[in-house]
């Protein structure tokens, strides 16, 4: 069990957070660049002090600024994953895994070669890190990490470095060696699909606060912000919203258009409503791609969806079971349909058609 | 030679006198150790604390000075020298008139404060104003020591310098000699004293008097030194 | 316990700057001190100081335009080409930093003096270096020279090269891209460099006086005065030295006002590691 | 027509860098065509010579030796702290490299001279510097430092900060972190330092001989020998000349052995922008 | 038209391949890193001279070795998109537009910031590329590259440094302009979903050669390696191949197991049959993850599903509308399979199942 409050002002970035990982899960840490995700690892391993924080690890303390106590990195003893993985490149492979392990001189190599065995890259034992491949390096950083048996896992993107296609088979072992590992596990990732395959929470994290945290299944259904919406892969439009009259929402779109909603518009209260805005309050609208059917210009309307915006095609694009619609209905939206659908549309860039989907798909959010 | 358990005695001492000095101190059981450069520079470095044993001067100038200032004993004229004219091996001219009538003649000069260049100086001004000024309009360069006149002309950087007669004899074939007519040449005297604070003054006067006589007077000779004019009526520049 | 157990390795680490600080900075403080406000006014009266001063700038500026007009695109193809025989080029060229400037001046005259092996030709071009101003030009430019090479390449170096490719497929020639984008990037080395380079041939003594002499006027830079005023007019000399000083100060702190920030890790206070 | 337009620049710049290496090499490659096999081998039994060539390998290995330990964790800290003041810390950790080094000599003087600032604290100590050994130490550690602190603190500032991290979090100790990572990460830098600083500190004259004087086998390093030799046998100095800048090449050369390939173009030969 | 046939030694890596490519259509280069896709742009845009080669744009020969002929950069004029965008940091954003335009000193910058409202950033004009988000900055980078109506448009990886919920946006806005510039461009990615997307025609590179060519459904349905078949996204198993009786080849799985594939067994040829191999040729398997269903581990057999596989569920993640599954069966494998069937089957980490495809859904592929 880990658990961790932080605030540290990091230049212009206010970080200011707290997390708690269990031992043998793993959180994941999304959000866009300079949101300040590597800067939570680092200062759990003891890289980086905060200005205020407490930081406890299976009980013990590893940081509490009240009370002056800090514990440095060597003491805490995580096993950190740095993003470009971070091998001493002045040292082989063997060394690299050894630099973790408090054993005699004569110890030292066979204790590496067994971990090295163990992540399938033995022959590499004396290989120079920089003659490695992507694949091989993460590898390599991850026997190092866990060499020194570390009471915390922290990776820091540990897949962005590999091509796509090493990346499938490292996400899949890492899925593994997490749950084997046992501590509690931190990773950082500004994909939204690797936090879904490694991770049992999700905190997205913005401009250095959590914006919203829980499963991933969770976040994808109700995002809390038009970002996390998007982070998740919703389409998302931007608009204004008003209290329709039977319950639910209205909303305008910027761009022209008209949608609704099950959800209700945000509370009149904040953001603070007419004044600026007497058309209602700014909103974005998410919804998933593979909630939106297409279907012809000209189809007549029909059945309960709700929402209908007519727009172009901008982008047909297949991949493997589904065809992903790229449409122009005044904002960019993308949808997902099958091939037959997209056969029977006969979907080509250029070509009108109607996106359509219901009002209970659509989420309304604060932007 | 490397340090040995023989008593040290440290002695700075002009440039000009690095030959016979050297030869000297070979023979002596003290591990001598000498200090060459210009005499100025040496008295400058005592004013500035260092404390060799001895200080022996090209002029009686830096010596009664320091000695004013009571930062060294009573100084001794030990030794006296010739200003003379050096020339490239190659040169034509040989004779001290044709060169200093020349107007394409690159001439070097100890600095004014050198002791040299304050010889050489008195020489010039003797020519008479004419010649003087055609003289010092040769002038290409103005050496902070001997050692920087002779190298200019023995490198054939320049055609002529004044220097001691013990430079130039020590320069051999480096350098050709011109000796100055004796109505010019100035009164070159070497004095040396006890630097105050000295490890042991005893060996230090020891050596001072060896200079008057005994091997380092022998040595002096030997290197082309005359012997010291009647003591206590040396002047110099 | 802990505590102690943390803070031996920082205070070893600030001790040792510390000492070097104090050891570097104490004996040129100490010529500010000795000297004293007084004769430093004086000595700007002082007529042999004032000609050497002036000629070291002179002499100084003339040696850095040659270094910068000649060094930039030579440090350039260092930095951007590689041939068979670089590292040698490269190791020819840091040599000068190594050797004795005495060294340097009998080199000069074994050149390029009347008696060198390069000394007929230049003769019979009318060429004439020692003893002249000239002379000093060229002793600066050999002491100061690396200095700026070394600095340039490694400027060249650091320049991204996808930024020389950018500019080439925009319609750039490879001129217009050493000048147009090379060169402002490469600046702050470039500067710190000339810095470096104009604060060595200010400083420059040994090579001058044995390749050019010493003439107030001609071949006397403010090195040569100052050691000559040393013997004669030590209140003087110092003088002189803490204006030499204050003047290499100010160029070196010029340049780092002028060069860019390129620090990545300008502003991190908080780091532990 | 095309050809010619597109030749002009790289002949520019092949230009410059001839005409920079000849102006560099020809004075030094001047000493060994004019001094000769035999007169290097007679400077070998020159007593003066190798009495200065002694003293100056001597002095100059502790001079390096301090600065090393010194100067090693200084330029560490340098490069992994940012504190108020750094700048100015850094600026005056360079400006000894543009101080003539005359005016070094007497600010060593007026600094630890017998009647210096510090001279009265240090002569209760019993230490006395001038006109000794050790005083050559101490001028040689002034001038020589800046150069190993300049390449040591950049070769420290290109370590990958994660490094520094990866090794904390291994359970390294900041020190041991830096002896075991950041040294070895550095060596090429540290090494390269070190050679220009030993070499600086062979070549250095001005400092030495206002502040230390030049007594043979006490203070007359091997260019204060040169310098002396100059007039009385050329031949002498010229040896001891090349002997001295045989030896600073070995060292340049050495070290470029020894350093690891970090060049990250290495190699590449074909790329036209 | 774009063509190019070229022959470089890259250090290790020798390059040597041909492409071509219509004016206003797309050719994506997809490839493991240090394959030579970059090397391919900057041939074609004179950065790098091959050893041999041709290369014509529009008729024109920029590069003929063989005659010795070959244009400068500069006067090739190739739109070069950097990885990293390489704008230049010691000029404002406006002046990096510029650079390209051959303007008199007053017009450039109004030129500059027409470019520059076309891409929606005309308010950046000012500002240093430092100051600039990833997205801005590849707008920059763009615009760019458009000021000097370029010949041909050379985009390398111009969405990798981008973080996921930008590239979204990037990634449309992309397919506009490739489709409005009318010249051929060439797009370097190690991502197939990014060549899918914005290409029309995707080459496979791989150690310097073009290993397969094609639109990007053909590939995925028959990739001609192994790698291929790894890059669009499918399953790839290990094992050695012998013709079988009514056609077709069985397949014995390196970990154990046997396949039945429509697919001819490789002909005996080229691999060497028999000898090294007494049980088959060495290949490699490929089955998209949408092809295969898992059932629960007891479940009889039945249909047409002929290769059926046992094996322990590793990891669960849902994505949106599909649930990716990872199965070890001796091999790793991922299906994709629907909500529904995951909460039938109970599918959670190490639960038994069994992994079940078509004979036709399996391609046998050299390794
Ligand atoms: N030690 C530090 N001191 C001060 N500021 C820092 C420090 N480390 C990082 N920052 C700043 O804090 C901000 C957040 O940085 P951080 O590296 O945590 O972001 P990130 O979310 O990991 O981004 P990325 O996805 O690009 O890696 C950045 O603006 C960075 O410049
Ligand atoms: N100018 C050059 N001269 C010699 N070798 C080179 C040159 N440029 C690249 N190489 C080498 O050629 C190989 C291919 O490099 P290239 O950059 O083309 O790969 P890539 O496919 O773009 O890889 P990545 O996906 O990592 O960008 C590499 O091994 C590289 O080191
Ligand atoms: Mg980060
Ligand atoms: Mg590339």
């Amino acid at each position: 069990m880990l658990s961790a409050t932080i605030e540290a002002q990091l230049r212009e970035l206010r970080l200011s957070l707290d997390l708690e990982v269990a031992a043998g899960s793993c959180l994941a840490l999304v959000g866009p660049s300079g949101a300040g995700k590597s800067s939570v690892l680092r200062a759990v391993a003891g890289l980086l002090r905060p200005r205020k924080g407490r930081i406890e690890c299976d009980g013990e303390t590893w940081l509490d600024r009240a009370r002056g106590v800090e514990l440095p990195p060597e003491r805490r003893r995580c096993g950190y994953v740095f993003q470009d993985y971070a091998l001493f490149g002045h040292m082989s492979v063997w060394r690299n895994v050894a630099y973790g392990l408090g054993l005699a001189r004569g110890e030292r190599r066979a204790a590496a070669l067994e971990l090295l065995e163990r992540f399938g890259i033995a022959a590499l034992a004396d290989a120079a890190p920089a003659t490695l491949s992507g694949g091989e390096r993460q590898r390599v950083a991850l026997a190092r990490a866990l060499a020194s048996r570390p009471r915390a896992l922290l990776l820091d993107e540990p897949l962005a470095a590999l091509d796509a296609r090493t990346r499938t088979t490292a996400t899949r072992e890492l899925a593994h060696l997490l749950s084997d590992a046992g501590v509690p596990a931190i990773l950082v990732t500004h994909d939204f699909a690797e936090a879904i395959t490694l991770a049992d929470t999700v905190a997205v994290i913005e401009a250095g606060r959590i914006v919203q945290r829980g499963a991933p299944d969770q976040l994808a259904a109700r995002p809390a912000s038009a970002f996390v919406a998007e982070v998740t892969g919703s389409v998302v439009l931007a608009g204004s919203a008003v209290a329709a009259v039977g319950g639910g929402s209205e909303i305008r779109l910027d761009g022209g258009g008209l949608l609704a909603s099950t959800d209700p518009a945000p509370a009149p209260g904040e953001p603070p409503p007419a004044a600026g805005h007497p058309e209602g309050s700014p909103v974005a609208v998410s919804v998933h791609p593979w909630e939106i059917a297409l279907e012809a210009a000209d189809s007549p309307v029909h059945g309960s969806q709700r929402n209908r915006l007519p727009g172009t095609v901008s982008s047909v694009a297949t991949i493997g079971s589904r065809v992903r619609v790229g449409v122009d209905v005044g904002q960019p939206l993308v949808a997902e349909v099958t091939h037959s659908s997209r056969d029977a549309l006969g979907l080509r860039p250029g070509a009108g058609v109607v996106a359509v989907w219901k009002a209970s798909a659509t989420r309304v959010v604060p932007r | 030679g490397a340090s040995d358990d023989r008593p040290r005695l440290i002695v700075s001492a002009a440039s000009s006198l690095t030959e016979a000095f050297s030869a000297y101190g070979e023979g002596l059981p003290e591990d001598v150790r000498f200090s060459f450069g210009g005499s100025d520079e040496l008295a400058a470095q005592i004013r500035q604390g260092a404390t060799p044993d001895v200080f022996a001067s090209a002029s009686t100038s830096y010596p009664e000075e320091l000695a004013a200032d009571g930062l060294v004993g009573e100084p001794v004229v030990f030794a006296a020298n010739q200003l003379v004219l050096i020339v490239a091996p190659g040169e034509q001219t040989t004779t001290l008139g044709d060169l200093l009538l020349r107007r394409d003649v690159d001439l070097v000069i100890g600095a004014a404060g050198v002791p040299v260049g304050d010889y050489t100086r008195e020489v010039i001004d003797r020519l008479g104003p004419q010649t003087a000024a055609n003289v010092l309009a040769n002038v290409r360069s103005e050496e902070s020591d001997v050692k920087g006149v002779v190298g200019k002309v023995a490198q054939g950087a320049a055609d002529a310098g004044f220097v001691y007669a013990t430079d130039a004899a020590a320069a051999g074939d480096a350098v050709k000699t011109i000796r100055l007519p004796p109505n010019l040449e100035p009164r070159v005297a070497y004095s040396a004293a006890v630097v105050e604070g000295a490890v042991d003054p005893a060996r230090a006067q020891a050596f001072i008097d060896g200079l008057l006589e005994g091997p380092g007077a022998d040595e002096l000779a030997d290197a082309g030194f005359l012997p010291a004019p009647a003591a206590g009526s040396a002047g110099g520049g | 316990m802990a505590g102690l157990r943390l803070r031996w390795f920082p205070l070893v680490l600030t001790g040792a700057l510390v000492l070097a600080l104090a050891f570097l900075t104490v004996p040129i403080a100490a010529i500010f001190f000795e000297a004293g406000p007084r004769q430093l006014i004086d000595s700007l009266g002082n007529e042999q100081a004032l000609d050497a001063l002036r000629l070291s700038l002179l002499t100084s500026s003339i040696a850095l335009a040659l270094i910068l007009l000649i060094g930039t695109p030579a440090a350039y193809l260092l930095a951007t080409r590689r041939f068979r025989g670089r590292n040698l080029v490269i190791t020819l060229i840091e040599l000068p930093l190594v050797v004795p400037p005495a060294v340097v001046g009998i080199g000069l005259l074994a050149a390029l003096g009347p008696g060198g092996l390069l000394g007929g030709a230049l003769g019979d071009l009318g060429i004439e270096l020692v003893f002249q101003t000239a002379g000093v030009v060229v002793a600066l430019t050999f002491v100061a020279s690396p200095f700026y090479l070394r600095q340039a390449q490694s400027a060249f170096e650091a320049i991204d090269p996808s930024w020389l490719g950018a500019s080439r497929t925009l319609g750039a020639s490879e001129a217009r891209t050493f000048l147009r984008v090379a060169i402002p990037a490469a600046m702050g080395g470039l500067l710190s460099g000339t810095a470096l380079a104009w604060g060595r041939a200010l400083g420059e003594f040994g090579a001058t006086i044995v390749f050019a002499g010493s003439f107030q006027g001609i071949t006397q830079t403010a090195p040569l005065a100052i050691l000559e005023l040393f013997s004669s007019d030590f209140d003087a000399a110092l003088a002189l030295a803490a204006v030499l000083v204050a003047v290499s100060a100010a160029l070196l702190a010029t340049v780092k006002l002028f060069a860019p920030r390129t620090d990545p890790r300008a502003g991190e206070t908080i780091t532990v590691a």
